[in-house]
């Protein structure tokens, strides 16, 4: 029988080594991202990740809980951030576990705070590469269709593209992208069954997008359903692109630290 | 000077052209203002790019864990005929020429319709989004932003010298000054706001900007 | 308001010329073609059309209504081949209508009959180029999702991928293949509303892959509902993608040559 | 010579490698016997090319209107986990490397794995279906076929005559007479039909034919 459901989050990333290449979900609100699985992995301790992200903009949950003790004058920091519900990868960046992340968004919305991306790379500590959705979403997509290389209008004659080899088709100027495939994908959905098939009931933005573009894909989801229960034709990834299933917990944890 | 457009209006002034059926997606920040004053006559489809198409006003106040969004993270309302999609998905929509308007925010304009919007000068971060190929691949590529950065600094120039998202895409420029359109290298003024002239226009664009032949004040009738 | 609903067939392809190109769904069963609008298109009489078409192995209707009057000695032919619920691009194959087709099916499965392609090809009135689906799907998603063209693994060093550049990326030898755009996309779906979303009951095969891969795309459906019918999880194409939508006849009809 | 193998007895041959949760394609004709056959002890996906994906058994008596088909328009039945994809869906699947098995026939297959199953010789027109980027791209590439063809031709050669399909792709090739490996180039034999020997085989095989180390008569248990 398959059964793709892992018992735990800690259980579910325990063999992401040091070095690895990762897709994570997410993009805007607390829904878009995988965000248990995001706390196990830094619970690892493992780093010199590679991690192609949407969205790396975000503020790490140390500089928040320090801006929230400044700002609540000295209350303890509970801020939304620190709760594994909230969690983004940039927990993983402010920890120093990314060498190199591959994102649209690298600075902060807001003006005045800065992005723990950000911090990182002044410091040097770790590399961006910075590109369009459109692209990022294309080169994903590829490695899941197994299509190595394709052509794209976005980035000719800009400066983020620059050293792509770039070719004129039917007169307009493209630049060649590779197909960007990793060995783990970290997505959210909102439920699954136990053959890994996924669905959402909100828009899945990079988190279909980034299942089956890896050798192992874990979904983090919300609900796991008997088999059967979900439509042949309402199932937005089949199971066959999904490798592990770990269900969110039904009472929020309070710590990203806790084990679970 | 004379007063400058609040971004109501300016948004007013950008949602004229919007026709029954056509797609639209909203930068964030000031285009977002956009999805406030909706066309009422019209059935405009706003695309957002996290795989959203057709999605309702925005949400004054969200219940807890509403999770319906646009990318500029707020809350909106469903609509009938709404449909969601994966990114890639939403990108071979964007790419394949099926947004009808895009309108987005603006670092630098230049007079060739080379459009700056990702990275400020001597920073080594920036944030891209969905702009290169919204930019590039809309039917109309719309820039709407204040006519000159905050410290007073024109934002519409002749060359861009800020890193370029995309090349030659803009179409027209709404500021709070003036609606502009760029047409074989030159910036034309189609429409000013109230007071302004075209010699007080040119005094903050860094680009030469000449009159549209059908100049006029800009009006919402 | 948008209101992509067409009144009749005939009104639905009225505006394509002789010389267009067309994708037209279609791979196995009769619920896998628009039927009603081959059969409107073999009304117009155009032709020099370029189809691609999965599966254009089919015997046309005349040759099948021939063989039902032998089989039957002499009875009038009354073939499941003829009436338009069981039409597809046969018909306009047969009836001369194609300078060429795009395919991945030319012969017929069973090995005495001949395909109405196949006899046209012998008497060199229809070009064939011949493919394989992988590479005729995403050819045609390429078109819809606007990247000019891709680098894939089938076909090199082989006859039928002949011509093409072919590149070695990552050791893998891979050939460059271009987006494929028509001028009309006619596809069969299970369900509209008025924006035009569309939803399947079964495997959407070409005919997902194709609304949107052309300038104009037509939609013949089942059934058409009230906006806000449809889940918008369960959007399988967007109303982005789809100009046309017809409404099949709740009795079928009994020959493709009846006007609707 | 000895007795040929059903296709039903190759079929479950095939069949004993399927494990849990392997994807597997059937091509048209005799791979789809595999269906017919299906290890009862674990669950397996049996994918068909138009965006199907863990369908059930073939229906005998299929109502009027049934939609449910494999690609060769057998009607079969629902089976829970089963989902529905677009064709370019369908064969991302494929190219992207998710198929454990595919079962394809052949006209012909030589010793370096090439695989010729679309255009007969002297023929225009012809057909490759998805064998291509199942070919190549399936984790185990088979071929099940009778050993020879309708005139008694050899379908195994040294290298193919025949237009081909994909090159290199081929890993085993089941047939009424034998189980053989493609391997360095050679073809060894693994297991043969009861009362077959390797000097019978090779009769009617035109690529030299070994014995695997372990070759054995085929048995199903």
């Amino acid at each position: 029988m398959i059964d793709k459901v892992v018992s735990s989050f800690d259980e579910a990333v325990a063999d992401i080594p040091s070095g690895a290449s990762m897709h994570v979900g997410g993009f805007g609100g607390p829904a878009d991202w995988p965000a248990y699985l995001i706390a196990a992995t830094a619970r690892t301790g493992i780093d010199e990740l590679t991690i192609s992200c949407c969205n790396m903009a975000g503020v790490g949950p140390e500089a928040f809980a320090k801006m929230i003790v400044r700002m609540t004058e000295g209350a303890s920091p509970v801020g939304w951030n620190v709760a594994p519900d909230h969690v983004t990868v940039a927990l993983l960046l402010e920890r120093g576990q990314v060498r190199k992340g591959i994102t649209t968004f690298s600075t902060a919305m807001r003006g005045a705070m800065k992005s723990a991306f950000e911090s990182m790379v002044e410091q040097g500590r770790t590399e961006l590469e910075l590109t369009g959705q459109g692209t990022l979403s294309e080169r994903i997509r590829a490695a899941r269709a197994g299509i190595p290389a394709f052509y794209t209008p976005a980035g000719a004659d800009t400066p983020w593209a620059e050293g792509r080899e770039v070719r004129e088709i039917e007169g307009v100027r493209c630049v060649l992208e590779t197909a960007l495939h990793a060995d783990f994908s970290l997505v959210r959905a909102h439920a699954a069954d136990r053959q890994g098939n996924l669905i959402w009931d909100h828009p899945s933005s990079f988190n279909a997008t980034m299942a089956g573009a890896a050798t192992m894909t874990i979904a983090e989801v919300d609900q796991i359903v008997p088999l059967g229960d979900l439509k042949p034709a309402e199932i937005e990834i089949p199971g066959a692109f999904v490798n592990r299933v770990v269900l969110r917990p039904s009472t929020p944890m309070t710590s990203w630290r806790e084990a679970h | 000077m004379p007063e400058r457009l609040t971004p109501e209006v300016i948004a007013l002034l950008v949602s004229r052209d919007f026709a029954d059926g056509d797609i639209v997606n909203l930068g964030v920040g000031m285009p977002l203002y956009c999805r406030r004053v909706p066309p009422t006559d019209v059935e405009v489809l706003f695309h957002s790019e996290q795989g959203l198409l057709g999605f309702g006003p925005i949400m004054k106040e969200p219940p807890p864990g509403h999770k319906l969004q646009t990318a500029g993270q707020q809350s909106v309302h469903p609509m009938p005929g709404m449909s969601f999609m994966s990114h890639d998905e939403s990108f071979a929509l964007v790419r394949g020429g099926f947004v009808d308007y895009t309108v987005l925010g603006a670092l630098q304009v230049d007079a060739e319709g080379n459009l700056a919007n990702y990275q400020r000068p001597g920073r080594i971060t920036g944030s891209l989004g969905g702009a290169p190929d919204l930019a590039l691949r809309a039917r109309h590529t719309y820039v709407m932003m204040t006519h000159t950065s905050r410290d007073g600094e024109p934002k519409i120039v002749e060359r861009c010298t800020f890193p370029l998202t995309a090349v030659r895409c803009v179409d027209k420029i709404y500021t709070d000054v003036a609606v502009m359109r760029i047409e074989a290298e030159r910036v034309l003024v189609e429409e000013y706001a109230p007071g302004w002239t075209i010699e007080q226009i040119q005094g903050i664009t860094a680009a030469p900007v000449a009159p549209a032949p059908d100049m006029r004040e800009a009006t919402l009738a």
